[in-house]
């Protein structure tokens, strides 16, 4: 009887984890990178047919051509993370740092484009910060009234937004330029007025200010009375509504603290970084943004070294494209997807406990007539390990058809 | 002007099939309680795989004529499914059996799939596209003579009757039989349907498969026969994704009324080079309009929407049964 | 023969040369596939392997650009060349701070108007390509005349085109004149996009120049919308930049296109010489650089004689694209014309370029500035 | 023995984590029984069910079925023994019918929604249920879904029943109905496990009652042969004073007066109409009615929640009406509302004790950041005093017991100081002992002159501790009494709306404070305002 049950038991049991010690998230992380390294390596040496530790140190090399270029792009997509973190906290999630940051940068180059020379550039650039907020502020604020008043779903109109904002720089692009040729171009190329200053190079400016907001975001989470009601929003509307909190009031202040944020970014894109605004400038990193402050757990600290981490993972593959040849940058989306998986994945066992079962453990050591055998070929449901058989399962098989598909076609054709 | 008038719905059924598929796939997925951000990658995972099917097909062919054309476009609706499928496998081990946040898997599921179809693009070998591209157009070769009617509504490739035929069987499926109700029950309250025993990770991991599978066919779609073989790794199919999601929300989960609004998302985004005398900076105005729809649609909804056109409620959320 | 020697530059020895190649897209997009085999050309003319060049290629209009090249010059680059239109003020920003490194870049307009010592901007006389082409697609006019397919007056063409700026313009006047050199009754239709690659769009409008009466179509835009559209309807197209006979078995015509081949020769020799390079490069039919591929059977009989009797001339330099005698502008003839050459913030007009009763197209600078409606050509996006 | 065992447990255990929610515990229904399931808050009864009904699975022992092992694994497994639960929380798919959710996981025929219409009826028929098939489930009361659950269990041919805390929303006459059907189930074959912490209904349906403590299994009694007392021992494992004082206090002015007031309910119906009535100073007010109809609103109304229809609510003599929350916070009106699911209102799942503690004083001083230091000595106080299960202050809130989350929710109202404490369902749910405290706790608030507003469900814990009772049925007030002089009848008949004092005593000038805060003329004057503001409206 006892065999009975026991037989049928599942192998694994999974249950919620109270807590993981700060170290040991670190390491099933690292594991998950490190799974996720092995797999682009396999990858990387069946495309590039190289040794993978050739590629991984061509990787490395190439993230550090350029140390400055480097802090650059992690401060810009720090800035972006830091701008959905108050969001996000709040489960209103704002996919539409694209689009604020752009508007932001809009405004600020109109302000460059058309008061040069009217007036003196410090008044400009105090316009350009100034405006370019508050366009940001707009385009955030936007939506976050929707939500707060009608409950409209933010996740797709903040998205939509973004593209809104692109159509608008677009249209600008053409209504601004008078060649023809539907590009601006950089404002003030050969005379540099009303450009912020250089303060050592043109990149220490947006390091020193992803830093100084990244320390503001994360005194504002945690330590003020308006990151706690932010927090409590997000954890439970009701309970918010019930002490006293004005819910809509806290939606449409995190979204100005976002859209500020993203203004800022414009401006300083405008001021520092681009002197120009097209389309392009945001590329996907407001998407990028929200994998990085995810993996970051939301902790703007934390966020530094995500944020840091990507960037690094995407100049050191662009690299490997180049100096393997392989003429596409797409490689490196391919490396950060896959690192991506693995570290969301790793996400589980720090969420969950997995412990095998007196069966399981049976089985190992082969007692109460166990055998390897009913890992497989046992009728009762497996509830741990049954997802993982089947993915198996199903990968050999996509792969089965896929090889007798190919070979069908190929001698019948 | 009815010129005018049936060029803009030519082009809105024809640019309207690849939303279509992208959101009748997001329907059933976001059905299972799913939110997939990853469709735009997996239709472009979806556009690959048709391509390799495409390719092994006329691999070595001399005479394209020769040829069967519907094993042709059947192996690439099969590879096509085989990928995107693939690629819906991962995001459903992620966010089903390992519970991962649906939004950032979703996303890097898009970062990844943007970036493998334009890689692996390069190692397609596109020489018979063109041709076999005929294959997929034009399923109705008489329609011509039916005057307007045979051009607006007959003249259009196999795809686009898949399309509307699945967005049919869709809506039937989901409001007529059983799985449909426990697909839905699934999606609504998946704790309920755990407890009177319906296999919560077969229905989603099914879905969220077939949505993906279904859902790359739009690439599929764009690559063989809206360009007729010319264009994949610079198709623009992510953004093409970006607006299938949004047209879930547009049709309020309706796969049937998917059906009109992919033509008219369709017809939006080629509205500006259809109408003449346009500056530019007009045509940008007109191509913000399908977004701007959306938008518009959401706030309505949201405003005066009744309980029966809301998201599903467990929407964007994974299902841990010893949760409470 | 390169430009004004100058001793910010160290000569180079040809091993130890390195060249950085910023390309928009990558080889999937036919305009950077040009670019990037032509570079694998000269590096192969001149001796040079393959890994001495460091390509970035989908490097958007944007700061990113300016990085890519920092990247290059960090890895001892000594040329820097960046193909895309908007990335030239980027390079214009790496090339005031690395003064010892050449920039150059292709289809930009400013640098004899900045005039740095490293910075320059090269094109080709596409314009003589498109005149070519044009013949050819005026021979077919013919051809349809004399069939009976279509009047005289029905001789219309239909033009896609990306942007309503010089280059665009430039392009399908040179074509119209080509076209109308042989078949005098031509007129033209012209249809914008907005886009340099979007093929909903070109198809589209093909189609809706199609449907307006156009019985032959040429496009300046990247993808392969039009070609596509054409082998649908039946329409002949002429195409640029590369052959569409894949995309247009039965409509294919020909093609004009631009080489890179020499100029990359002409900078890596520069180089490795230490030399400046000339602030504009126009690379002409003489150098090479413009070309028109093989007629396919679509032709009309008799127009490779007319395409060579064209090319005696040019060779011999009597014959000028934009002659103005042979176009007028609301009627009249042109007599005088202020191009806007050099570059300044307002887009202004600032040299006579009519001269010796020709437009000197691409002389003051290698990107086209010829931005005349001329009659004949309707656009049908009476907006621009 | 004559009787055949059903269903039997062999030393259960189950750990979340680190708490052991059973263990070691044994259990025995029989063939033809109902068999009650007592023990405190968080003794591990819900879990012990859930491992029956295959929500979860043991982490040791055996279950035998009718003699046989059985290996519940899943829900499937358990519908495959003929398990059937009706969960503490439904189980239901909002958006769907009745009958959409009985055919839920029922494979074994056709899918065909009519038959199933028909067959529901057929149920329902058969042991007295009052239900419409196709009626969609979020517009159904709680008892309808209640009843729904139910038959959807029997739908399936259920032979093992389990209800966790039926009764908890339910009123005297449905419990009273419901308890007429299970023992008719009882009677056909069935054996029921039922969770319940009213002892009186122990008593009345169970013929057996087994006790949990702890996680741990106590034993197992007939319930003819033990009383409340001896039931309440085994449970709490001490004895207990099961009496309720009733302190008298004496009572100040009226500290709330509401006049005419009217709500609607969230759908636009009227939930109160026109109601008056007044809270003193030192005095608990009881409100009696069966749940929705309009005690929800009202307490929300007063916390300045809900937005009212038209009337007064005065504090001190000044109209509270249209103040945000905070502000109504301000002037020391607390309200705690304990929904069903006892986390929807008055605490964030994943703060911490201490977070939770404060979240109505987080806000005070002019400083931006917040003050934990003191809010988790605050929460420190509370966990010892009430001595909630815990440890540590730094723990999201969702990991602890319901019984133990409440605690934490009175506590920290209580220890805000009111004037006016309105609380709606505060022992719902709660063991004896914590109950016990909790009567305490608000008794010691009358004494301090606090006025308390206590919406109830028990009517003899209302009788016992309350001063007054205020009758609802559908939003109107149907009398409002001194408890000491009325009899639980009689609230039953006015819960029913089959008494309304209102109407028999009309000359009496219901609810109208004789000593109200205001005159005549003022309560004339704000009427005119409400008018006058109304008409600048339009
Ligand atoms: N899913 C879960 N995860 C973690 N801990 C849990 C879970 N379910 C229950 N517990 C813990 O197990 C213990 C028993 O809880 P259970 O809900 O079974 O008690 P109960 O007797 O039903 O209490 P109540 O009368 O309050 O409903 C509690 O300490 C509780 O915190
Ligand atoms: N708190 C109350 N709110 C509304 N009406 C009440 C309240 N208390 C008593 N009444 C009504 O007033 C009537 C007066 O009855 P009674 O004299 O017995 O009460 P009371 O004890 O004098 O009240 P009070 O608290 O005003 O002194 C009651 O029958 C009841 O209808
Ligand atoms: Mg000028
Ligand atoms: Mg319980």
């Amino acid at each position: 009887m006892t065999t009975e049950k026991t037989k049928n038991e599942p192998l694994f049991h999974v249950s919620k984890r109270d807590h993981m010690s700060h170290k040991n998230v670190l390491l099933v992380r690292l594991a998950g990178i490190l799974v996720a390294l092995v797999i682009c390596g396999i990858m990387s040496v069946i495309l590039i047919h190289e040794n993978p530790f050739k590629i991984y140190a061509t990787l490395v090399k190439g993230a550090f051509i350029d140390v400055w270029t480097l802090m650059k792009d992690t401060a810009v997509l720090l800035m972006f993370g830091l701008a959905v973190i108050p969001a996000f906290k709040m489960k209103f999630w704002n996919m539409g740092a694209n689009g604020q940051v752009l508007v932001g940068c809009l405004v600020a180059i109109a302000c460059m484009k058309f008061l040069t020379g009217v007036l003196p550039d410090a008044v400009i650039i105090i316009l350009m910060i100034v405006t370019s907020i508050l366009a940001g502020i707009i385009w955030a604020v936007i939506p976050a009234i929707f939500k707060a008043f009608f409950g409209t779903n933010e996740t797709l109109f903040t998205l939509m937004m973004n593209y809104i904002a692109i159509g608008i720089v677009a249209y600008f692009s053409f209504a601004w330029d008078k060649s023809g040729s539907g590009n601006i171009g950089i404002v003030n190329l050969l005379t540099h007025k009303a450009w912020f200053p250089d303060i050592g190079n043109k990149y220490v400016l947006i390091i020193i200010v992803a830093l100084l907001v990244d320390a503001f975001m994360f005194v504002y989470m945690r330590y003020t009375k308006h990151g706690f009601e932010t927090a409590l929003v997000g954890d439970s509307v009701n309970t918010a509504k019930y002490v006293g909190i004005n819910v809509k009031k806290v939606i449409i202040r995190t979204l100005v603290l976002s859209g500020a944020i993203c203004g800022i970014m414009g401006a300083i894109f405008a001021g520092s970084l681009e002197h120009t605004v097209n389309t392009q400038i945001c590329g996907s990193k407001g998407f990028t943004a929200i994998l990085v402050a995810w993996l970051a757990n939301f902790d703007p600290l934390i966020m530094i070294a995500t944020a840091f981490f990507v960037v690094f993972l995407n100049t050191g593959a662009a690299n490997v494209s180049t100096v393997f040849q392989l003429k596409s940058t797409d490689y490196a989306n391919i490396v950060i997807g896959i690192i991506f998986f693995c570290v969301i994945g790793s996400e589980f066992f720090i969420q969950y406990r997995i412990k095998p079962s007196q069966r399981m453990k049976d089985i190992m050591t082969k007692k109460n007539g166990a055998s390897i055998k009913e890992l497989f070929f046992t009728s009762k449901s497996r509830s741990a390990v049954k997802p993982l058989i089947v993915i198996l399962a199903i990968g050999l098989e996509l792969l089965i058809i896929a090889v007798i598909a190919t070979i069908v076609i190929k001698t019948v054709v | 002007m009815f010129s005018t008038l049936s060029k803009i719905l030519i082009d809105g059924i024809s640019m309207g099939t690849i939303f279509l598929f992208g959101c009748v796939g997001e329907i059933l997925t976001e059905k299972a309680g799913n939110l997939n951000l990853g469709i735009p990658g997996i239709m472009c995972i979806g556009a690959l795989g048709g391509s390799y099917g495409v390719m092994l097909y006329t691999n070595g062919v001399t005479d394209m004529s020769t040829i069967s054309g519907f094993w042709l476009v059947l192996t690439a609706i099969f590879f096509s499914m085989l990928f995107s499928a693939a690629a819906g496998l991962i995001y459903a081990f992620l966010t089903v059996s390992l519970k991962a946040n649906q939004n950032v898997t979703g996303l890097a599921l898009t970062t990844f799939g943007v970036g493998f179809m334009k890689f692996f693009a390069k190692r397609i070998d596109m020489s018979h596209f063109v041709e076999a591209s005929k294959y997929f157009k034009n399923l109705f070769p008489f329609s011509s003579k039916l005057g307007w009617f045979g051009e607006i509504f007959l003249s259009h490739g196999v795809l686009v009757y898949l399309a509307i035929a699945v967005a049919i069987l869709s809506s039937l499926l989901l409001n007529r039989t059983r799985t449909g109700l426990y697909l839905r029950a699934v999606g609504e309250n998946p704790a309920t349907a755990d407890a009177v025993g319906i296999n919560i990770s077969k229905y989603k991991y099914g879905f969220i498969v077939l949505g993906s599978a279904i859902a790359g066919l739009g690439g599929l779609y764009y690559v063989m026969d809206k360009t007729a073989g010319t264009t994949l790794a610079e198709a623009p199919i992510d953004s093409f994704g970006w607006l299938a999601v949004a047209l879930v929300i547009a049709t309020m989960w309706k796969p049937t009324v998917a059906i009109f609004g992919s033509i008219l998302f369709g017809a939006l985004s080629m509205l500006a080079i259809d109408l003449k005398a346009l500056s530019f900076s007009d045509l940008k105005i007109f191509e913000m309009f399908p977004y701007i729809i959306t938008v518009l649609v959401l706030i309505l909804t949201s405003i005066f929407g009744k309980k029966d056109i809301q998201p599903p409620a467990s929407l964007g959320q994974s299902y841990f049964r010893e949760d409470r | 023969s390169c430009g004004n020697s100058a001793d910010t530059f160290e000569p180079v020895a040809k091993e130890d040369l390195k060249i950085g190649l910023i390309t928009l897209h990558d080889k999937s997009s036919p305009y950077d596939k040009n670019f990037i085999e032509s570079m694998s050309r000269a590096l192969a003319n001149l001796g040079l392997s393959e890994s001495q060049l460091y390509l970035y290629t989908g490097v958007d209009e944007s700061s990113n650009c300016y990085d890519k090249a920092k990247a290059c010059v960090n890895q001892g680059c000594q040329i820097v060349f960046a193909d895309s239109f908007g990335h030239e003020d980027f390079i214009i920003q790496a090339a005031q701070e690395f003064k010892n490194v050449h920039f150059a870049h292709a289809t930009g307009t400013k640098a004899h108007t900045v005039q740095l010592n490293n910075y320059a901007n090269a094109f080709a006389a596409i314009y003589e390509g498109r005149y070519l082409a044009g013949i050819a697609a005026g021979m077919k006019l013919n051809e349809m005349i004399d069939n009976g397919d279509i009047t005289a007056d029905e001789a219309v063409m239909g033009y896609v085109g990306a942007f309503t700026y010089a280059e665009v313009i430039s392009g399908y006047t040179s074509f119209y004149l080509g076209a109308k050199s042989v078949c005098p009754s031509v007129t033209m239709k012209v249809k914008f996009t907005g886009e340099w690659y979007h093929f909903d769009k070109e198809y589209s409008a093909a189609k809706t120049l199609i449907d307006e009466g156009c019985v032959l179509i040429s496009q300046h835009a990247d993808s392969y919308g039009a070609p596509t559209a054409c082998e649908e309807a039946g329409v002949p197209n002429v195409s640029y930049n590369g052959s569409t006979a894949e995309q247009g078995p039965n409509t294919y015509i020909v093609t004009s296109k631009i080489d890179w081949t020499p100029y990359f020769e002409y900078i890596i020799n520069c180089a490795i010489e230490g030399k400046a390079l000339d602030y504009d490069w126009t690379g002409t039919l003489a150098t090479g650089s413009v070309k028109l591929e093989a007629l396919s059977d679509v032709a009309a009989d008799g127009t490779q004689a007319k395409i060579d009797e064209a090319l005696a001339k040019f060779a011999a330099g009597t014959l000028h694209v934009f002659d103005t005698s042979t176009f007028t502008v609301g009627g009249k003839t042109l007599t005088s014309y202020e191009a806007d050459v050099d570059y300044d913030d307002k887009y202004t007009a600032d040299t006579e370029v009519i001269k010796d009763g020709y437009f000197h197209e691409s002389e003051y600078r290698s990107a086209p500035y010829f931005d005349i409606r001329i009659d004949g050509i309707t656009l049908l996006d009476e907006q621009y | 023995m004559s009787k055949e065992i059903a269903l039997e447990l062999r030393n259960i255990t189950k750990k979340f984590d680190k708490v052991t929610a059973n263990k070691n515990v044994n259990l025995v229904v029989y063939k033809n029984e109902i068999l009650s399931l007592l023990g405190e808050n968080g003794s591990g009864k819900t879990t012990l069910m859930n491992i029956i009904s295959g929500i979860y699975f043991p982490d040791e022992g055996e279950i035998f079925v009718y003699g046989k092992p059985a290996v519940i694994a899943s829900p499937k497994d358990a519908f495959k023994y003929k398990i059937g639960m009706v969960h503490q929380h439904f189980k239901l798919v909002d958006t769907f019918t009745a009958a959409q959710n009985i055919i839920l996981g029922v494979n074994n025929e056709k899918y065909n929604i009519k038959l199933v219409n028909s067959r529901v009826r057929e149920i329902a028929e058969k042991y007295g249920f009052d239900i419409d098939p196709k009626k969609k489930v979020h517009d159904m009361s709680v008892s309808e879904k209640q009843t729904v659950e139910i038959i959807k269990v029997l739908y399936r041919g259920a032979d093992i029943l389990i209800l966790d805390e039926p009764t908890a929303v339910l009123t005297p006459q449905e419990i009273e109905k419901l308890f007429a059907i299970l023992k008719k189930m009882r009677d056909d074959g069935k054996s029921i496990i039922i969770i319940t912490h009213k002892l009186n209904e122990v008593m009345e349906i169970s013929d057996r009652v087994s006790i949990l403590r702890k996680g741990e299994y106590i034993g197992t009694v007939n319930t003819s042969e033990t009383n409340e007392k001896q039931l309440t021992e085994m449970m709490v494992g001490k004895k207990l004073e099961l009496k309720i004082e009733r302190a008298v206090v004496e009572r100040t002015k009226p500290l709330l007066e509401i006049r005419n007031l009217s709500i609607n309910s969230d759908d636009g119906n009227p939930a109160i109409k026109n109601i008056s009535f007044y809270i003193r100073g030192g005095e608990i007010l009881g409100v009696a009615g069966i749940t929705g109809c309009g005690q929800k609103e009202l307490c929300e109304a007063i916390a300045g929640l809900r937005k009212i229809n038209s009337g007064f609510i005065m504090h001190k003599g000044e109209s509270i009406v249209g103040l945000p929350p905070k502000e109504i916070i301000e002037k020391g009106i607390s309200m705690s509302f304990i929904p069903e699911d006892r986390l929807g209102m008055g605490l964030a799942p994943s703060f911490s004790i201490t977070d939770n503690v404060m979240l109505k004083t987080y806000g005070d001083g002019k400083s931006p950041f917040v003050n934990r230091e003191a809010a988790r000595e605050k929460a420190k106080q509370l966990i010892d005093k009430l001595e909630i299960a815990t440890p540590s202050t730094e723990i999201p809130i969702r990991r602890l017991s319901g019984g133990n989350v409440q605690k934490v929710l009175v506590g920290r109202e209580i220890s805000s100081n009111p004037n006016v404490i309105v609380t709606a369902y505060p022992v719902r749910g709660l063991d004896i002992n914590s109950a016990y405290a909790i009567y305490d706790i608000l008794n010691e608030q009358k004494k301090r002159q606090t006025g308390i507003l206590f919406v109830g469900e028990d009517l003899d814990v209302m009788l016992a501790l309350c001063d007054k009772i205020m009758v609802l049925c559908h939003g109107e007030v149907m009398g409002i009494v001194h408890a000491s002089k009325v009899t639980k009848e009689e609230l039953g008949l006015m819960m029913t709306g089959a008494m309304n004092l209102t109407v028999e005593q009309k000359d009496k000038n219901y609810g109208i404070a004789k000593d109200s805060n205001l005159t005549d003329n003022e309560w004339q004057n704000a009427a005119d305002e409400q008018n006058g503001g109304q008409n600048d409206d339009n």
